[in-house]
């Protein structure tokens, strides 16, 4: 395993003490239990906006804190659901009397430690609503599995969500409005190498020189398939029709595009990937009204992509042009 | 010791040889979350139980309840994941099952119906989804057959046991529903279940502790 | 080689596509000769900032095309400096009457090529300006070899020179500021592993699971010296106490610390490796003015890291958080 | 051909000739500049020379200055690096040397002795620096001994690519002191200069060209 850490076991924890230290203008963090919440919170009158989930999808989520953004960000272990107590300690410190959302990826762990945050949260009469974000189309979704995943989608929900929030929309509004950007969005992401969890020591799944997974998630998990590997523009259409398909997108659709990194794919192929997928979206007549490119939400240092497609009504874009200024997404502040 | 009465310590010793037989599985039970999960399964039991085992080595409980509790919340505030909610609460209603003081075997197989019946209402998994349930439910419904059959308590746990580690086996070629795996979808036959691989090793443990 | 790509020798083409398609409103680019422009260049009476240098450093330069930051910038080949008709377009492109400065990384071919164009440039009477950026202390320097390479210090230069450029600085006082940003900056770098070339389909070095490269640049070349793998804490101070000494950096000094990813290093690692550097810098009584964590001058998808320290004065500060809006570095915009 | 007149045809068949050499000796001047470089040398000098290529295809000037001219531009406009302008500069200066109609031995000599200088001009390296110059310099001398001493033009061409050769494998001892080969100091010997061995090849084609 070739990482810049120590101990494999404090990898969370020094990284978490470094991030706090970069940005005490915008964040302050909580060491026992772990969680990030916005220098400024509570904010009076607001609802709290509160995400978390397993760390090593950075910047994802403690990189969105901040204004215009999420209040909180409850980190647990690489991989690992963070457990209630977080949830409930920073739901807790960004209650501003306007109740808070909680974003939860569509994972067992994530939805059973914040389902009994929000129960140990409401015992103290603190309105929580929770949204479920499950928007990877690489998943069969069925009533009696686990449903899909939550990927990408919830990225641009923070920021959308966060934006009504900071507008001083109230709990039911901006946990409705969170919805229909998870019903609205598709994802589906592929891998070119495997990850190596640092308390694990070795890669999750081994992977030929010429091989490729399609449809993983961000846990280094196998994804659906193993192909051999094949040209961008090929790749590109792989993820990109499924998701076409699956909501589906129609020909007039104003989206927005977000070709997001894995962690160890360069920028520069980040940009072939997306002068793929616009070819595709052109021939589908889909019109891409913003973009998003770069590692937004990673899966350690895997390499390989993962597409999401947002289709926007005027307010989304509105919420998505609004001011941010978190250390992960920053614009207008 | 022998099977008849139950004490708070008995299960105590029970809870510390989970956490041992979890170190020393912890590897196992990784790499099996590495072929159908995302590789934490034995790092989180690990995480979890050690700080079982200090919490108890600071303040140990004298009856099942409270003890029990201990161990649950424990697990719920230190594992995280799907493993700590649904072990914690597995802990928490055994608890919350059990008499104030000693029990009997009898009780013993009530408590793990109501823990079993705890992470079913938690997790919503049905028997052959590819889950902790596959392991746990054969074990409890051993317990009580051999239990009515009159095997002593140590028989029946070792009857239990071998229930469980067969349910555990029996994942392998089944499609998961629940939890991570379910996202493979066909591929996640041909492994068995970490979840139910520690389950049954729970079971194991209670089996070694109490010896007729 | 695993890569999203398509052909290896289209890569930095499709890439610019890409980058064209997604930043519009940003910038403009040009295919033959290659180069990236502000949208609303030339800028009348503003001087013209312009760097370039191979591909494969993303987002270096290309991404730092915008206010406040470049006006210009030329992509090579993958590693390979541009050529000088790409800098003379790119100068005619952006010259506003005030003259066009030069930021070269110090590289042979870059050096040599930018020195062509400023030949051709000044032909045509334009005003040109070069400062060469060689911040590099891995390197031993001397009279007699190439010097030290342009790393780290090249992207605060960019930053701090284009916001001065910006308010209108002259093009004589904006290369004197260059030129101070770069005697005041220091750095050196690490490799946990090597990267490819995509034309050429191999890493460009081997390295052992168990070993490191200390002291590389932004090539994929090799280092100064091969070690074992060591804990991030020791990893830093190899890297940090050079650069200390060099300058050398005193007690009391307020810096920029900038804590680059090579491209395949995860955010997670760096926050951890800023989180050591802290330490050490308190130790030396060093003052942490400003920070910057993150993928910015990096090496393909190569796994590792590179420090820089920049010693800031009060106008340095605060051209550094003056507003900037680019595609790779954004704030107050 | 016979080495007597060197005509513009015989000079653009010696740059076609290198070309070709070039897009054989690809991979191995790329992993030459691997070992103490940035793995493109082969890579950057193919592709300047393919653009050279075409260019000729497309219309070939008629005498040696013009010729030489549109293959430096090309290669200064094509290839980048390092290479690129020190390449471009060689053939720019050969052909600003070369008087307008077919030239002699001599003549050639004297341009390739202004290539030279002109790489040297640009590049500022001196002799051992580990660079093109190592296998240049010992070249021309080599040309000139051997016209001075009388042999023909192919002779004379074939005793200076023996001394590129020799002065492109004499720099595998040498620390580079030039270049981007000079960042590794100590640990750049050892290995053979990958732009010295391009540029013997240079000359051995020329040697290819004319034969007595
Ligand atoms: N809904 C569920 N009901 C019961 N057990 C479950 C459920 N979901 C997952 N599990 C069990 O949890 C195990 C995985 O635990 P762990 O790896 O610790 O959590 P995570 O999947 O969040 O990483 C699975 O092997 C499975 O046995
Ligand atoms: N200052 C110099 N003078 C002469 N030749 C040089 C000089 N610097 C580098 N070279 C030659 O250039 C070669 C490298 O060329 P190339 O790899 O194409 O460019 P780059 O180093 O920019 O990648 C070296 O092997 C060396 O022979
Ligand atoms: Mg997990
Ligand atoms: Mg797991
Ligand atoms: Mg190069
Ligand atoms: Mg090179």
């Amino acid at each position: 395993m070739k990482k810049l850490i120590n101990d494999p076991g404090a990898v969370v924890d020094e990284a978490l003490r470094g991030f706090a230290a970069a940005h005490p203008d915008l964040v302050r963090v909580n060491h026992d239990p772990k969680y990030i919440v916005r220098a400024d919170s509570p904010v009076q009158g607001k609802v709290g906006v509160l995400s978390g989930g397993g760390s090593g999808h950075e910047p994802m989520h403690g990189g969105f804190v901040g204004r215009g953004m999420l209040d909180a960000a409850c980190p647990g272990e690489v991989f690992t659901s963070p457990t209630p107590d977080q949830m409930y300690e920073a739901t807790k410190a960004v209650d501003g009397g306007a109740g808070v959302l909680h974003i939860v990826k569509n994972y067992t762990g994530d939805v059973l430690n914040f389902e009994m945050a929000a129960d140990m949260a409401k015992e103290e009469s603190i309105q929580v609503e929770a949204v479920v974000t499950d928007d990877d189309v690489a998943v069969q979704d069925s009533l009696y599995t686990a449903g899909r995943r939550g990927v990408g989608v919830t990225v641009l929900a923070e920021k959308i969500v966060g934006a009504a929030a900071e507008e001083g929309k109230d709990l039911a509004t901006c946990a409705d409005l969170c919805r229909r950007v998870n019903a609205e969005g598709r994802s589906m992401g592929m891998a070119l190498t495997s990850c190596t969890v640092p308390a694990a020591g070795k890669p999750t799944f081994e992977l030929g020189d010429d091989e490729m997974e399609i449809g993983i998630g961000i846990h280094g998990e196998p994804g659906r398939e193993r192909r051999s590997l094949e040209p961008a523009r090929d790749i590109v259409r792989r993820l990109a029709e499924p998701i076409l398909q699956d909501l589906p997108f129609a020909s007039g659709d104003r989206v927005l595009a977000f070709v997001n990194g894995m962690g160890g794919t360069p920028l520069l192929e980040l940009y072939l990937v997306y002068n793929e997928l616009r070819e595709v979206l052109a021939e589908h007549g889909v019109e891409v009204m913003r973009s998003l490119i770069g590692p937004y939400i990673t899966s350690l240092e895997m390499a390989g992509c993962s597409i999401t497609l947002l289709r926007m009504d005027d307010e989304m874009i509105r919420l998505w042009d609004a001011p941010v200024h978190t250390p992960g997404l920053r614009w207008g502040a | 010791m022998t099977g008849a009465e139950i004490t708070a310590g008995g299960v105590a010793d029970w809870v510390r040889g989970f956490a041992a037989a979890v170190a020393e599985a912890k590897d196992e039970l990784t790499a099996l979350d590495s072929a159908i999960g995302d590789a934490d399964h034995g790092i989180n039991m690990h995480r979890g139980m050690q700080a079982v085992v200090q919490k108890l080595d600071a303040d140990q409980p004298g009856d099942v309840p409270s003890l029990m509790k201990a161990v649950g919340m424990t697990l719920i505030s230190k594992v995280g994941g799907a493993g700590g909610p649904l072990y914690g609460t597995l802990f928490l209603k055994f608890g919350q099952a059990a008499p104030p003081d000693a029990m009997t075997p009898d009780d013993f197989a009530t408590c793990l119906d109501a823990a079993v019946a705890g992470v079913q209402a938690r997790g919503k998994a049905e028997p052959g989804d590819k889950t902790m349930i596959d392991a746990l439910l054969p074990a409890a419904a051993a317990l009580r057959a051999a239990l009515g059959g009159g095997s002593g308590l140590g028989a029946a746990l070792a009857a239990a046991a071998d229930a469980a580690e067969e349910g555990a086996r029996d994942t392998i070629p089944l499609v998961a529903r629940k939890g991570r795996a379910s996202y493979l979808g066909e591929r996640s036959a041909g492994h068995q279940d970490p979840g139910a691989t520690s389950s049954a090793l729970l079971v194991r443990c209670a089996a070694r502790t109490w010896t007729d």
